[in-house]
């Protein structure tokens, strides 16, 4: 614990910022969130945290990446990290994968043009990968020009949605339901009687038509 | 009095209900149905005098109370007859005053440990310096159907105008257009049945406006309301000049 | 420190695993990364993990999390960390959203007319905000008319209020009689979803699956 001169305040403070955002944290961003006009010298303080992290044999440490620092692990634990994370978070769908999903477990079956009308982009890539993961399947050819194939969700996709059949994912209507409410609906009586104050009569119509 | 009742913040009627029985220190298992409803009536129609609108559900639980205040009068009427075995209309809404209590109670605790927790953020690592390979066998672990449905409304929403399935009508209604509906049906006949008169109605929010203009009537005894004993439906019936 | 047991390698591998990655660590996913024959018990490990982070005075510790762990900053830095993420407009839940997640948390999974019935108005806006707070899911459909969607509390609901498992929502054991006639204790979508799979579904699944 060389430097006496960093309180543990300010250790505590980089801490929790680089435990809490995967974004490196600069000097400048540092600045920011601190209000008060107090100073934290950033390379310093890191300094102090990596031998500290040093001295009590910790699995990570504060590494630079460009004129900042982000918390990583320690090279000992790279492959079994590495194997934990294929696992358990890169196996995730990606948001590209998830929406063409979305359309063919609502509009199945349904053909790459389609969807691709639909998304606006080209799914050939996207569609291999759901194929591989055996999220979608082939169910036979469209009558359309060029007979194209027809995409359908698997019964591995109902099983893991607790759904009997696709005619029970949640209808248009019900999405309309759930989206069209921000938190910002007059929800209580002062509510109301505030937006009747401030003379914003409109509010008020859309709630009860939704309900 | 009841102008002393303030505004307060209330959740919903059942919300308000238990302010009153709290107020009054009223023992909930015996509820003085007559006095409740009443203040409880004297509230919406405070409401209604602000011009507030007036959600449904505050009616649908005006139109339970004077079921049950009906359901009261009815063994002293039958009086003598198996009057034991007659079940207290009031075990209904005594059973959802003590299970709203229940959650309004639990909804304060989480607010307690929410303001203890909500301050910790969870860990957000950088996987940017991890070579990955993708392994399939896990692919939907972390998918909701709420992320499914979110996805699929995200891409309906990009899809260009004409394409687009559905729209919302804006429907307009005011009370006293429902106030001459309800009296150009007792023009044609002074006994009208609720569920003839609602029978067309197609919107909710139409349904909801044109309840508080009868009780906007009620109150200003143009009309008065008969209840069956089912109260399936009820009979509205035009008043004469003082009657 | 209080527990020799523990080995300094096992510590360090379940920090490092904490370290790098943003879902709870369970020890199913434990064991996934683990040479054959060692064992190790993760929820003593995290014990003695969060005594030194407490010793050391560190800005974090591992918070149980349904059946795994996560580890979370202290609330002591909330707003720094809060400027930092930007997560400003995550402000506190009004009190129609904590009731209605206690009425889903005690009830799930429930539909909305039932969470409805329970608080007597219209809970539409409450949904939304919940579901994109991620606090709560769609779990599947209801039988009963008019097949509604059911509601069930997620791990981020954990997470958020500080709970172990749904098993720790405070009670109040006098008015819990009220529910005691056959009632259901709170499921996690986990333990739903385990039910699913376990084919103790009603027929239409299995008919499904065959399908």
């Amino acid at each position: 614990m060389a430097n006496n001169n960093i309180s543990i305040i300010d250790m505590q403070l980089v801490e929790a910022l680089l435990i809490a955002s995967d974004v490196p944290l600069t000097p400048e961003r540092l600045k920011e969130c601190i209000d008060d006009g107090h100073r934290v010298d950033l390379a310093e303080t890191v300094e102090e945290l990596n031998e500290r992290y040093k001295v009590n044999q910790h699995a990570f440490y504060i590494m630079p990446v460009g004129k900042g620092f982000q918390i990583v692990t320690v090279n000992k634990y790279e492959n079994v990290v590495r194997n934990y994370i294929n696992r358990n978070v890169r196996a995730r769908l990606t948001y590209a994968a998830l929406e063409t999903l979305a359309v063919i477990a609502y509009k199945q079956p349904i053909s790459k043009p389609e969807i691709e009308r639909v998304r606006g982009v080209n799914c050939s890539a996207v569609l291999s990968t759901l194929l591989e993961r055996e999220l979608i399947t082939v169910s036979g050819r469209s009558d359309a020009p060029g007979r194209p194939l027809l995409y359908v969700t698997t019964e591995e996709f109902l099983r893991y949605f607790g759904l009997a059949t696709p005619a029970d994912l949640p209808r248009t209507r019900e999405l309309d339901e759930l989206f069209s409410h921000g938190e910002s609906q007059p929800q209580t009586l002062e509510e109301l009687r505030e937006e009747q104050e401030q003379g914003q009569g409109q509010g008020q119509d859309q709630e009860k038509e939704q309900g | 009095m009841s102008y002393k009742i303030h505004l307060d913040v209330f959740e919903g009627p059942v919300d308000l209900l238990l302010y009153f029985i709290k107020r009054d220190e009223i023992n909930i298992y015996d509820i003085p149905i007559t006095k409740v409803t009443r203040d409880y009536l004297e509230y919406l129609n405070m409401m209604t005098t602000l011009n507030l609108q007036l959600a449904g559900e505050f009616v649908d639980m005006a139109a339970m109370l004077m079921r049950i205040k009906a359901k009261l009068l009815i063994p002293r009427i039958k009086e003598g007859i198996e009057n034991d075995e007659i079940e207290d209309p009031r075990n209904e809404l005594i059973q959802r005053l003590l299970e709203y209590q229940y959650f309004k109670e639990i909804g304060g605790e989480l607010q307690k440990l929410e303001s203890k927790h909500a301050g910790e953020f969870p860990r957000k690592p950088n996987w940017n310096y991890i070579d990955h390979d993708l392994m399939p066998e896990d692919a939907l672990s972390h998918v909701s159907l709420f992320d499914i449905m979110n996805a699929y409304k995200q891409a309906l929403d990009r899809m260009p105008e004409e394409a687009n399935p559905h729209e919302v009508q804006v429907e307009t209604s005011n009370i006293a257009d429902q106030v001459d509906y309800i009296f150009s049906h007792l023009h044609k006949s002074p006994r009208v049945n609720f569920s003839t008169l609602v029978k067309e109605i197609k919107s909710k929010l139409v349904l909801i406006v044109t309840v508080i203009a009868l009780l906007d009537m009620m109150k200003n005894q143009y009309i008065r309301v008969l209840q069956s004993e089912t109260f399936d439906d009820f009979v509205i019936e035009q008043r004469e000049v003082g009657d």
